[in-house]
C-alpha cells in the first residue's frame, strides 16, 4: 500500500468554452496538510468540485485511498470519507442549527426506513458542545439559520465537518468571514486534525495562515498548477511570484 | 326557508335560461331562492345540497350534474326530509323517488336524433345518396355530448337516414365556437371534400360556419346542423347559415320546478315525473322560435 | 488570546450563547396563529351576518334538537373539505419539498374512473348495471379490490411525478402539468367520457358510513363521518411523520436549500420521488372517497382540485419558494376554505358574488398573514 | 508587488480577459436553438405521419393551386396560436420578473363580457338585437369604443395583479389565483351568465380581416390574418423592448435577484406593477381579439388559457424562478403548441388520446431541452 | 454648518427576541475614514443594514449630511449618497458583468421612461476600464455572473461602488473572499477614495488591513459599540481586548 491518499491526473474541467482547470496534476499524501493557493478566479474551487464531484469532470483521473475512483456525486465522496466546507455554504436555511450539523447523518430513537424517528434531544446537545469548539456566539440555536451572520453560518459549517472528520478534509477559504477569535479557534480545529494524523486540503488567500499550518504549498495559477512548495523551502514572497506568474511556466498567452 | 337551486353549471347557455326561467317564476310569486353553481362538479353539487340542508331550506331543485350520481343526494334529502326536485336532466333512479322528490325533465336521445335525421331529410332532398360529414362533441366528460353523439350513430344504425352518412373525422370542440372555429379550420386544411357539419351544440356549429365562411364555402353547399335554439343560432338560421336545431323549453323547465318544489314544500301531491319534449327548429318554423329563448 | 465566556447557557434567559439580549417573550409567533385567527374572525363574521336575519352561523336554533351547534352545518363543514383536505395533506408535502403538484385534480379524476370499475355491482334494482365496464365477472368484488386499485393508481400517478421531476431535471410545474393533462385524458378515455356508476353497497358505505358512530362531547354532537375520519387521521399522522422523523427532516432541508442537502449527502432524488409518490397516494385516497360518497365517478371529477389544494396550503402559510409551512396551517386553511362556502350559502349571498368574494377572501387572507408576520419582525 | 498583464483583451480570442483559455466555439449554445430544434423535429414527424396516409403535413398537394406550402395550414396555425400567444407575451414577462400570471385566462373572460357589451350592434336580420346588454343608445357605437374598453379593463386587472404583488408582498401565485377566481366571476355576473353576441360589422372586422390582404413570397402565400400580424408585431415589439431597453434589463435583474435589485436603486415595486401591468394590457388585446373572432362574448371564454400561455412559455425555455427567458423562445414555445393542435388533427388521432400525447409531448420537450442544456455544460 | 456627515443616536434593532444592536451611538466625520471591527455576530452587518435602510430600525435616530433622514429603503439611501458593498452582495446572477455594474444607473442612446434605449457598448467598455482598477481577471464579461468566482464577483461588486462613490461609501467585509493582490488592489481603490476626500466605513476582520487604512477604529461587542480607539492612540492588543471584552464596559450578563 502506498500512503497516497488522493491523487488526480491531468484533471480537466471546462464550462462551455471557459477552460477554468487544465491537467491537474495533484497528489496528497496520508496526514499530510497541504494549502491551495491562487488568485481570484484561478480555478482553486472548480479543482474542489471536481474532487468532491459536486460537478462531473471533463477528464483525467481521481485515485482515492488506494484506487480510482468515479463519485456519481457528493454524497458518495462522502461515504467515501472526504468532508468538505464548501466556498459557498451547503446549509438548509430553514433549519435550525442542530439540523444542518446533523444534516445526512441524523440521530434516531428507532430506525425505520425515512420514517425514522429523530432523537432531537440527543442533537441538540452534541450540537452545543461541537460549537464551543468554534468559540462562534449564537444568540438561539433553535433559530433558522437564515438569519444568522455570515461568521455564524461559517462556523456550523466547519463544526460540522471537524465533527465527522474521516479519511479526507477539504476546506474552501473557511475563515474568509471569520473574526480575529473565531479564526485562533478554527486554526486550533486545524492543528487538531493533523494531531489526529487526518490529511487536509486547505484553501485560503491568507499567507501568514498558510504558513503556519499546512507542511506543503501548491500553487494555482490561471486553471493550471505552477509549483507545489515545502513550507521549509520557501517564503511568503516566493509564493506571490508564482501567484502573479512573475515565476513558473511562461505564460502560453497567444495574445 | 326558501328554495336552494343547484345548477351544474352556469356558463352553458342553455342552462343560463333555464335559470332565469326559476328566477323569474320565483320574482313573480314572491319566492325567495338561493341559486348556486355546481361548476361540473358531482361533488360540490352535494356538498351544496347538504348546505342547503344545514340552512334549513324548505325545498331544493337539482340540476344534476351527472345523472348517474343523483342516488347519493336524494338519499341526503330523505334523510333531512327536506323534497328535492330534479330539472333537465332525468336521474337515473326516476323509478325509485320517494314521495317528496319529483323531476322534471328531457330526453336527451330526441336531440341527437331530431337534429341527425333532419339533416338527412335535407340531404335526401338535394338529391345526394352518399354523404361525408365531420362531427363535432362537445366536452368529452359531458353525458350530454356523449349521448348526442351516440344519438347519431343510432340513427344511421337503424336506418332512419335517408342517405348513407360516412363520418371522415370526429374530434371535440369542448362546447366552445373559438375550438370550433380552430377545429373546423383545421378540418378545411387537409382539403377533403364534406357535405355537412353535425355539431353538438349551437355554438360550435357557429364556429364551424364562421370558418367555413372565411375560408370562402358557400353555405347553400353544406348543412350544419345544431342543437340548443340559442339567439345566435337562430339569427344564424334566419341568414341563411344554419340548417337544423333543436328546441328545448328551458325556461318551462325552469318554472315548472320551481312550482314542484313550492307543491312539495307545502306538503301537496305532485305529478312524480314530467317530460319537456324537444322540438324541431328549421327555417320554416323559425319564426316561432325567435322569443322563446 | 484570553477565552471568553459562552458555553452553552440555556436558551430563554436574557442572554443567549452569543451573549446578546434576548427576550423570549418577543419571538416571532408562529405563522399558524395568524392563520386561526384569521378563521375565528370570519366565523364571527358570518355569525354576525346571519343573526341579522334571526338566524346561526353555527349555533343551533331549533327548540325541538338538544344540542349547542347546528350540528348539520358541522357535518357539511368538515365533510366538504375532507376530500380535498386529503390531496392537500400531499400537497403541502410537494411544496415543502420545493416543488408544486398541479396534477392531483386530474389524478383523482383519473384515478376515480378506474377505482370505480371495479366496484361496480351487477344488479342494479334487478336489471344489469347499465353502467358496467367490464363484465359481470368482474363486478360485486370484495371492497378491498378497487380500494386497492385506486391507491396503486395514485400512487403510480405520483411515482411518475416523482420521477420526471427528479431524474429529468424538469421544473415540477411542467412535471404535473403534463400529468394534469395527461390524466385528465386518461379518465376521459378510460370509458369514452361515460360515467361511471352504481357501486356495491359496501363500497358506498366507504364513504357514507360513520365508522365510529355519532360522536357526542356533551351537547356537542359530530356525526363522524368517515372522509372527514380519514383525513383527520392523516393529518395527525404527517403531522407527526414531518416534525419527528427523518423523512420530514429531509424534506425541509430538500426545500430549503436543495444543493445543501445533496452536499449533505441526501439522496436528495430518491426522496422527492417518495413525497410526490405520497402525494399520489393521497390523491388514490381522496379519489376513492370521492367515488364512494357520490356513488359515481366521472370524468370531469377532482377539476380545479389542485388549486384549491394549493389555495388551502398557502393561506396555512406554506412558502411556495419551499422549506416552510406546515400540517397544522394546511388544516386551519382547509377549515377557512369550508367556512367560506358555508358561510357564503348560510347568508344566501348571490351565487354570482361568491367568486368574486372568494377570490378576495384568499388573497385577504394571505395578506393580513404577511403583514403581521412583517409586523413582529420589526417589532 | 508587480503588475501582471492584464488588460481588456477582447473576448473570442484564445485567452479571455483572465488569462484563462476560451474557446469560444464551445460556448454554451442559446437554449433557444434547442426548442427550435424539438419544433423542426415535431413537423418532421408529423409530415412522416401525413406522407403515410399519403397526404402532406405542410406542403400542397393540390394540383390546382400553385404553391409550396399548404396554405390553409400555415394560415390555421398561425392563427390558431395567436390569442394564446399575445397572452404568452405578457405572462413571459411576469415570469422573468420572478411572478406568475394565473388570472390571464379568466382576465380574457371578464373582459371580452365587458368590451362586447360597448360592440354590439342595434338591429339583427332587421329586428332588435336580442342579447342587448345596454340600451339602444350604447349600440353601434364607434370600433374605437370598444377597443379602448378592451385594453382598459385588461390593464385594470393587470394593474391589480401587480399592485397587490408589489405593495402587500403576498407570492404572485396567490395574487392571480385571487383575481383567476374574482375575474371569473365576474365575467359571470356582468350578465348573469348570459352570452353577448352579434357585435357590428367593424368589430367583427378586426379579427377576421387581414389588414395587409394575401402576403405572398414567391410561392410562399399567408393570408395575413389580423390577429396573427398583431401577435407577431407585439412578439417582435417586446422582444425589442426587452433586449434594448431600460425595462428589460430591470425586468431580468429583479426576477434574477429582487434583493439585489432593490438595493441598486431599482424601484422594484413600481416595475413590478408596471410588469403585471401590460401583461394585463395585453390579456386586454387578446380579449378583443377573441371576442371579435368569435362575434360573441361567453363568461366561460379563456378558460385555461393561462395554463397554455405558461406552458408555451415555459417549452420555449424560460425558468420559473425568473430572471431567465427570451420572447423567441416564448414564440417558439407557442409554435410547437400550434404544431401539436394541427398535427393531431391532421392525423386523424383520436380525441380521447389527443390530451394524453399532449400531455406527454409537453413534458418531452421540455425535457429534451434541459438535457441539451446539460449536455453542453458538461462537453 | 458641521462637518459631521453621519450621526447614529441611540440606534437599536431587535429580531423578535434578539437584541442584535443596542443603542449605538456613531460619529462620522466628512473624510473620515472609519473602521468597524468585532466578533461574528456582533451586529456589525446589522448596524450597515439600518443606515442603508435596507431594514427599518427598531429605535434611534440617524444624521445624514447635517439633516435628520428616515430612509424608506435603500434606493433612498443610495439616492441620498450612500455607496455601499454589503456583506451579501448585491449581484443579479443571471445578468452579464456590465448589466450589473450599471444596475439601476444605465446608460442610454436614449430617454423615454421605462423604455430608454440602453447604450450598451458604452456600459461594457466603461465597464472593462473600471475592472483594471480593481486588477481582477474575469474570461469573459458578456457571461452571467452566476458562474464567476467569489473573488470575481466581490471584485464587481467593489468596481461599482468605487466608479459612482459621491458623499459615503460603506464597505462589508470587501476583502475577505479576495486573493492577495486583488486585497492590495482593493486597498489602493480606498487610499483613492480617502485622497478624493470621500468619507468611509470599513467594516473588517483583517487588523492588519484596519491599522493600514482608517484613521479610528470603532468596536462592537454584543450588539453594543464598546470603543472608539484613534488610531495613533491604540494597537492591535488593544483592540483585540475590546473585542474580546477583557476591556471596555463591563458584561451585563445575568446568569
Ligand atoms: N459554471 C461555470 N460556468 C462558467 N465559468 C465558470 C463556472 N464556474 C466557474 N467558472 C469560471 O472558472 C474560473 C475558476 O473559478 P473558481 O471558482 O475555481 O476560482 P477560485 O480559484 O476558487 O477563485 P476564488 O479565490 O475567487 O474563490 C473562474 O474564471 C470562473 O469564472
Ligand atoms: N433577521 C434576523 N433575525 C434574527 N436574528 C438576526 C437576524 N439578522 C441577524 N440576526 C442576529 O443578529 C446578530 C448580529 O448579526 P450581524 O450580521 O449584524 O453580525 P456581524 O457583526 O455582521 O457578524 P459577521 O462578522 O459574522 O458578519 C447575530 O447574532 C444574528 O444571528
Ligand atoms: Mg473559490
Ligand atoms: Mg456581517
Amino acid at each position: 500500500m502506498s500512503d497516497i491518499i488522493l491523487e488526480t491526473r491531468g484533471l480537466t474541467k471546462r464550462y462551455g468554452g471557459v477552460h477554468a482547470l487544465e491537467d491537474a496534476n495533484f497528489i496528497l499524501r496520508k496526514g499530510e496538510h497541504v494549502a491551495v493557493v491562487g488568485d481570484n478566479g484561478a480555478g482553486k474551487s472548480t479543482f474542489v468540485r471536481q474532487v468532491t464531484a459536486v460537478e462531473q469532470k471533463s477528464a483525467g483521473q481521481i485515485f482515492f485511498d488506494g484506487r480510482e475512483v468515479n463519485f456519481a456525486g457528493p454524497l458518495e465522496a462522502r461515504e467515501g470519507g472526504i468532508e468538505t466546507v464548501f466556498q459557498t455554504l451547503a446549509l438548509a436555511d430553514d433549519l435550525d442549527v442542530p439540523s444542518n450539523l446533523f444534516l445526512g447523518r441524523e440521530l434516531f430513537k428507532f430506525k425505520f426506513g425515512p420514517f425514522s424517528w429523530l432523537d432531537k434531544k440527543a442533537m441538540r446537545d452534541r450540537t452545543l458542545e461541537a460549537l464551543k469548539t468554534t468559540a462562534v456566539k449564537i444568540p438561539n440555536v433553535d433559530n433558522p439559520i437564515r438569519n444568522m451572520s455570515g461568521g455564524q453560518r461559517q462556523c456550523v459549517s466547519i463544526a460540522r465537518t471537524a465533527a465527522f472528520a474521516s479519511k479526507l478534509v477539504i476546506m474552501d477559504e473557511p475563515t474568509a468571514a471569520l473574526g480575529v477569535q473565531e479564526t485562533a479557534q478554527v486554526e486550533n480545529i486545524i492543528r487538531g486534525l493533523k494531531e489526529r494524523g487526518i490529511p487536509m486540503i486547505l484553501i485560503s488567500h491568507n499567507l501568514r495562515q498558510v504558513f503556519d499550518l499546512v507542511d506543503r504549498i501548491v500553487v494555482f495559477r490561471r486553471g493550471r498548477i505552477v509549483a507545489s512548495l515545502r513550507k521549509e523551502e520557501t517564503d511568503g514572497n516566493d509564493v506571490v511570484a508564482y501567484i502573479t506568474g512573475i515565476k513558473g511556466p511562461a505564460d502560453n498567452v497567444a495574445a | 326557508d326558501g328554495i336552494g337551486v343547484s345548477m351544474a353549471l352556469f356558463d352553458d347557455n342553455f342552462l343560463t335560461v333555464l335559470r332565469n326561467g326559476i328566477q323569474a317564476q320565483a320574482d313573480a310569486g314572491g319566492l325567495k331562492v338561493q341559486i348556486e353553481d355546481a361548476q361540473n362538479d358531482v361533488a360540490k353539487q352535494l356538498d351544496q345540497i347538504n348546505n342547503f340542508i344545514a340552512g334549513g331550506v324548505s325545498a331544493i331543485i337539482v340540476n344534476p350534474v351527472d345523472t348517474s350520481a343523483t342516488q347519493a343526494m336524494t338519499d341526503a334529502a330523505a334523510a333531512a326530509g327536506v323534497p328535492l326536485v330534479y330539472v333537465n336532466r332525468q336521474p337515473i333512479n326516476v323509478d325509485t323517488l320517494p314521495d317528496n322528490q319529483a323531476f322534471v325533465a328531457s330526453n336527451e336521445v330526441e336531440s341527437g336524433t331530431l337534429e341527425t335525421i333532419a339533416l338527412c331529410d335535407n340531404w335526401a332532398a338535394e338529391g345526394k345518396t352518399e354523404v361525408n360529414v365531420y362531427v363535432m362533441q362537445g366536452e368529452l366528460s359531458n353525458q350530454a355530448a356523449v349521448q348526442r353523439t351516440q344519438d347519431i350513430y343510432d340513427v344511421i344504425e337503424a336506418g332512419k337516414c335517408k342517405v348513407k352518412v360516412n363520418v371522415i373525422d370526429q374530434q371535440t370542440a369542448n362546447w366552445s365556437r373559438d375550438q370550433a372555429q380552430t377545429l373546423m379550420t383545421n378540418w378545411l386544411s387537409a382539403g377533403t371534400a364534406f357535405d355537412g357539419v353535425i355539431a353538438n351544440n349551437d355554438e360550435m356549429a357557429i364556429g364551424a360556419i364562421q370558418a367555413m365562411k372565411a375560408a370562402g364555402i358557400d353555405m347553400k353547399t353544406v348543412q350544419v346542423g345544431g342543437v340548443d335554439a340559442t339567439q345566435d343560432a337562430l339569427a344564424a338560421m334566419a341568414a341563411g347559415d344554419l340548417d337544423v336545431t333543436v328546441f328545448q323549453n328551458a325556461a318551462a323547465q325552469g318554472s315548472g320546478a320551481l312550482e314542484a318544489a313550492t307543491k312539495l314544500a307545502a306538503g301537496e301531491a305532485v305529478d312524480q315525473k314530467v317530460y319537456v319534449p324537444f322540438e324541431l327548429v328549421t327555417p320554416a318554423n323559425l319564426a316561432d322560435y325567435m322569443a322563446k329563448n | 488570546m484570553s477565552q471568553p465566556t459562552t458555553g452553552s447557557q440555556p436558551t430563554g434567559q436574557a442572554h443567549g450563547l452569543g451573549g446578546l439580549k434576548y427576550d423570549p417573550a418577543k419571538r416571532t409567533r408562529a405563522p399558524e396563529w395568524n392563520v386561526a385567527l384569521a378563521l375565528v374572525i370570519m366565523v364571527a363574521i358570518f355569525e354576525i351576518l346571519n343573526r341579522l336575519n334571526g338566524g346561526s352561523f353555527l349555533f343551533n336554533m331549533r327548540d325541538n334538537v338538544d344540542a349547542i351547534f347546528n350540528q348539520q352545518r358541522i357535518d357539511i363543514m368538515l365533510l366538504q373539505v375532507a376530500i380535498v383536505g386529503i390531496i392537500s395533506l400531499g400537497v403541502t408535502q410537494v411544496i415543502i419539498v420545493g416543488g408544486i403538484d398541479l396534477s392531483s385534480g386530474s389524478v383523482v379524476g383519473a384515478t376515480a374512473m378506474v377505482t370505480m370499475s371495479f366496484a361496480q355491482t351487477a344488479l342494479v334494482n334487478g336489471n344489469p348495471n347499465p353502467k358496467a365496464v367490464f363484465g359481470p365477472e368482474w363486478m360485486d368484488l370484495p371492497v378491498l379490490i378497487p380500494i386497492v386499485v385506486g391507491l396503486a393508481v395514485g400512487l403510480f400517478a405520483g411515482l411518475i411525478n416523482g420521477l420526471l421531476v427528479a431524474y429529468t431535471k424538469i421544473p415540477p410545474f411542467i412535471a404535473t402539468l403534463g400529468m394534469m393533462v395527461t390524466a385528465r385524458g386518461a379518465s376521459r378515455w378510460w370509458s369514452n367520457g361515460n360515467p361511471i356508476s352504481f357501486p356495491t353497497e359496501s363500497y358506498g358505505q366507504l364513504s357514507n358510513g360513520d365508522l365510529l358512530g355519532t360522536l357526542t362531547f356533551g351537547l356537542v354532537h359530530w356525526q363522524g363521518q368517515n372522509p372527514a375520519l380519514v383525513f383527520l387521521f392523516l393529518a395527525v399522522l404527517f403531522h407527526l411523520i414531518l416534525n419527528h422523523t427523518l423523512y420530514g427532516k429531509w424534506t425541509y432541508a430538500i426545500g430549503s436549500n436543495e444543493a445543501a442537502a445533496r452536499m449533505s449527502g441526501i439522496n436528495v432524488d430518491r426522496h422527492k420521488v417518495l413525497v410526490y409518490a405520497i402525494a399520489g397516494l393521497l390523491a388514490g385516497v381522496s379519489a376513492v372517497l370521492l367515488t364512494s360518497k357520490n356513488l359515481t365517478a366521472q370524468a370531469g371529477m377532482g377539476v380545479m382540485y389542485e388549486l384549491d389544494a394549493i389555495a388551502m396550503a398557502v393561506i396555512g402559510g406554506i412558502s411556495l419558494s419551499g422549506g416552510r409551512g406546515s400540517i397544522l396551517g394546511t388544516v386551519l386553511g382547509a377549515a377557512i376554505f369550508s367556512v367560506i362556502i358555508s358561510g357564503f350559502t348560510s347568508i344566501q349571498l348571490d351565487a354570482y358574488y361568491q367568486e368574486m368574494v372568494k377570490g378576495a377572501i384568499i388573497v385577504g387572507a394571505v395578506i393580513l398573514d404577511q403583514a403581521r408576520q412583517r409586523k413582529r419582525m420589526r417589532a
